[in-house]
């Protein structure tokens, strides 16, 4: 059994060798490993690796094929790479553009203000919306030269990590 | 004098179930009153009654002081503590109690009212021979006046709410041109923040220290201190760690302030737990800030050192005992550190991380005080404070505690959102927080160490990605096996010594 | 002087995490060592490097010498902590270390052979002027022996194994019909135990208090004490709470006993950490019980009176230091109590209750330290100790630290295993407890207090009742959902909202 | 929606009458409750009833249809009565010998020690076996006197809670 695994930025092949209770042989990339593995509760994993403990905590976020990691000292995104992943990442490298000119939000909150209407010009730079959540203003402000396509949120709205906020051409 | 039987705690989060701790300590009931968005959450299952009080925006429920009074009255409380925020220092509230004759646990609406317009307090502590920072304490009526104001004054400025807190309606201002934006923005927020966007200026002191005094005042006038805590380290003008001693302070300077913020309580007839915030120069010339009439954020580095506790002092103070406790027979035992643990990424500017807690481990053991209120499956809401919990970790010496709260940091996870852990790691590992050498400077001068991406330990990342495959293929083969057996309860991890061969 | 980089710590469960806790705080690795049962313990996770020693039984792992020390020699360890129980009393496994140029952290192997034999620690106190409880030190050849010598003691005698501890292979005998049996149980408990089956027989003085010293000594002769703990709440022998400073001393008798205890511990060159157990009747006598060559399990409460952290000082002393601290430096701050939970049935005669912990929830707040390794999802194992965690609660008086700990405890959940928790509520609810009037004859004596039925508030019992029907039909009805819609993510619980009629 | 419930050692019967989210409106016996219950994670119940809050944690033992309840003052034992259920109690009464005269382990441990044997007469408060587990040994003694009819364990088992041990005539 193999899979592609995106890790912060770079691309890993995993590829599992053996697995019996506890344990488990895997190769990644040109390294053997030989782990004990096991789950302590939901998201927590204990892992032994050449006499070294390590607790890996990896949750879900948003679908089931990506994660945050986290351990001791350190965070992780990733990414489980399949057929449909690869497909998505080739139509964006061939049409780079394509999914930039989107403004999306990165967390949960409240549109306190929408500073552009659909159909105007706007410069790298400019305010386009503020968002408040936890009692803090964030400001979105353009990253390109364009102008609005469409804005799908309205003042007050209530809005959700990774909603689509506004278009530009 | 009376005797509290029930207390209404007006708050959320961790302070509100702190209040609720101190009173399950002394005997007293206690009566939680939450928003919509807080039903779940802990300070509903802590107290012992629970009333909903309206919809998630503050306006509408923390803030809502009739229906908190109403509240107060249907339950029977004879007292309402309103912790931070919120309605903590709104003299019309602690007024409305007053007349409702509902003990407030705070100060006089007099003293509140006084000290919180940043104006008034200002002439107050001229009055009372406190320092102060040179300002402008007019309202100003047109950009005109604010523009000329500023300019007797000389850039840099700090735009201040009067009604501020929290760095809340605060705005720091290089040269003319950002003037008129910044006070907009501040007065923007300090009208959502405090429903009042009252605002002054003052000269910014660069890179000073932010120590404030603890003060403890009973209604008989009897005044005391107990010593400082030093909040320099601070991000987007809040604060994120405090310590006490201050690794500045020197014993004489100890005494001179302390009795500075005495009379500073005094000018006020203070009664109540309070704090006079001071900003203290490279040359060791302090200045008043502000007083915040309430309890603080991070009081518990000053009971960790002192021994006491400040709710029950709070409480006993309200129901008109004296003070028990003379400026002499306090003693700052050890150091205390408190790191508060917010849900935000620090990595990118710090923007607050609401979102549902999928896995939390506290950490414990000797020294170490974790006071949080959020658990597993619990979803934080937009609505409030992005604060989640305070560490505070006491040592025998300033060394020993820094040790203790890289140990404790070290345990403490939280995933499912951002938090400040790793960030407040990065601090207790800068060298000049480690000697002690740090101003409110102090981020902006170590960016290169708190912002440095993590560097990965070992072969760390691919043991990483080798337990995301195992859970991905598992959670995929559980599904699998689901929709074959409804009822199968085995977890596929407990089954030992079952074989799979790739 | 030798600089310890990375410790094995030969132990498990809360001990061996808060071991591991210090070497963290002092910047050294720590190596755990675990047997199968223990794959999953905290312990394992927390260190910094974790091996297999063996299968469950505490002979084959926890106890396996040499497998131990090939397991620090693997490992590159300097030093090896023994913690409590297993190997920390045996002096030939302190040998062993010694042999292998392993740093073993506590006191030489000939101190913990004399002071491990009751026997040869009975004759060295009496050589030493510590006062000692009468009773016969031979080694019994056959029963008739042993019947003769009882009589001469009188009854009511206590049986012991000499290498005895926590109360295993004690039996107390009231007459001599009962003699013979109770001796044979405390030889087969005492073998299992300890691997010697050698006893001894002391007059029983009858409901003493149990109160102990606290030592810390160097190798180059310093040797202090730390004040007492008064440790007389027991059941089925062994400490169930403990509290420093004891509601019975006195200033004159605490410096008295306190010079005996260091008095013993000179008397065997005693280096590391120690307890001087004493028996003290209701005239304030004292005699000398037997000194644990190693940390006590009880040793927080010490540490929070006097913010010394123990297991740093034996590392320190171990590592050829000399103490920085004076016997007139050190003081008593405060009032400190612990709790012991365990898992067991206390309605049933403290019948141990191992199992699955399906949900836990610990106290915290100001003046509270729990000391557990258990989490959610742990499966308490069969083999080794029932005590799942400790509750260390500190106030400015007694009084403050027992309304403390009845918040605290107040706050401990845990569920799918029975606990002491509700019985350790029953004693700080108990008079003479609140009163500091008790000895060892507390639980027999407020029987009817502490085993009394449960009395259900209002009507509790039929909300609890409501809340079984509805996790009971929505588990019904999620088993129903699962079969029709495999991929269902949503929670029942969650779908606020959701119109049910019935 | 009816059912009955063994709290303890008393009956009740529960009829929900509305659930709409958190409002919940049952009967109890002759009582009606008007509550707000969310649960905040696996086992743990929050429950708001005239402005009384109450955390009740609810933990299956065995089977779905046993729990044992605690709330912050009390323990409860809890059993669901359906038809089958009935059924047993029903049988249980008509004969109640029939399940007493057998051992069964209260707890998980290990078998350090069988003091009988197969047909074997006992006395009432005769040492049957010694279970140890958790460092702590337990004495099983009979409260018949009887016969030992068959011994389903040996000497050094490890044995878990609700076993049966030995039966007796």
């Amino acid at each position: 059994m193999e899979l592609e695994i995106k890790i912060n930025n770079r691309v890993v092949k995993v590829k599992l060798l053996k697995r019996e209770g506890n344990f488990v042989k895997a190769q990644i990339n040109d390294n053997i490993y030989e782990i004990d593995i096991v789950k302590i509760c939901e998201n927590n994993y204990s892992i032994i690796h050449q006499g070294k403990s390590h607790v890996i905590d990896m949750a879900h976020i948003s679908n089931t094929k990506k994660y945050t990691a986290a351990t001791y000292f350190n965070n992780y995104d990733i990414e489980i790479i399949d057929a449909q992943a690869k497909a998505k990442a080739l139509r964006k490298a061939n049409n780079p553009e394509e999914e930039t000119k989107i403004i999306t939000s990165p967390m949960s909150g409240n549109i306190v203000k929408i500073a552009v209407s659909p159909e105007q010009e706007v410069k790298i730079g400019q305010l386009l919306l503020i968002v408040e959540a936890m009692k803090m203003q964030t400001e979105y402000r353009s990253a390109f030269n364009s102008r609005v396509k469409k804005i799908t949120v309205q003042n007050g709205d209530t809005i959700s990590a990774g909603q689509l906020l506004i278009e530009l051409y | 004098m009376k005797k509290i039987k029930k207390i209404l705690v007006a708050n959320r989060g961790e302070i509100a179930v702190r209040i609720m701790r101190s009173c399950r300590e002394l005997g007293i009931l206690s009566v939680a009153v939450f928003s919509d968005a807080d039903r779940t959450a802990m300070h509903v299952r802590y107290a012992d009654e629970a009333y909903n009080i309206g919809t998630a925006p503050s306006a509408d429920s923390y803030l809502n002081m009739e229906k908190i009074i109403s509240t107060a009255k249907k339950s029977f409380a004879d007292a309402i503590h309103p912790g931070y925020g919120f309605l903590s220092e709104n003299s019309t509230f602690a007024k409305r109690c007053e007349d409702e004759n509902i003990i407030f646990i705070g100060p006089s609406p007099f003293a509140i009212a006084t000290m919180g317009d940043k104006i008034t307090a200002r002439l107050k502590m001229i009055e009372a021979k406190v320092p102060v920072v040179p300002g402008i304490q007019n309202q100003f009526k047109n950009p005109q006046e604010l523009i000329e104001a500023a300019r007797t004054i000389t850039y840099p400025i700090m735009i201040k709410a009067t009604a501020g807190g929290g760095g809340k309606g605060m705005r720091l201002v290089r040269d003319e041109q950002q003037l008129l934006e910044a006070v907009e923005m501040a007065k923007s927020e300090a009208l959502k923040a405090f429903a009042n966007d009252t605002i002054y200026m003052e000269k910014y002191i660069e890179n000073p220290h932010h120590i404030e005094f603890q003060i403890l005042a009973d209604k008989y006038g009897n005044t005391i201190h107990l010593f400082e805590r030093e909040c320099s380290i601070q991000r987007r003008h809040q604060k994120i760690v405090e310590e006490t001693p201050s690794p500045i302070m020197t014993s004489e300077l100890r005494i001179k302030m302390g009795e500075t913020a005495v009379n500073a309580a005094k000018a006020v007839n203070y009664h109540g737990a309070g704090t006079i915030e001071f900003l203290v120069d490279q040359n060791l010339n302090y200045y008043f800030l502000e007083m915040n009439t309430r309890l603080q954020v991070e009081h518990p580095i000053t009971e960790r050192v002192t021994g006491i506790d400040l709710v029950k002092e709070q409480i006993k103070i309200a129901q008109d005992e004296k003070l028990d406790i003379t400026q002499d027979a306090i003693k700052q035992n050890g150091h205390a550190i408190e790191c508060r643990i917010y849900a935000e990424d620090s990595d990118n500017n710090f923007m607050p991380s609401p979102g549902k807690i999928t896995f939390i481990q506290e950490p414990m053991g000797f020294g170490v005080r974790c006071d949080g209120y959020v658990n597993k499956g619990y979803e934080i809401p937009i609505h409030y404070d992005p604060m989640i919990s305070k560490l505070i970790v006491w040592g025998k010496t300033r060394n020993e505690t820094i040790a203790r709260m890289q140990r404790a940091l070290y345990e403490y996870k939280i995933s499912g959102i951002k938090t400040s852990i790793i960030f407040l790691e990065k601090i207790m590992n800068t060298p000049d927080f480690i000697e002690g050498k740090y101003d409110t400077n102090f981020i902006e001068k170590n960016k290169e160490i708190l912002f440095a991406k993590n560097i990965t330990k070992e072969n760390l990342e691919e043991l990483v990605a080798l337990t995301a495959m195992l859970d991905y293929t598992d959670h995929i083969h559980k599904i699998i096996q689901k929709s074959k057996a409804v009822t199968t309860k085995k977890s596929r991890w407990k089954e030992h010594g079952r074989r799979y061969e790739f």
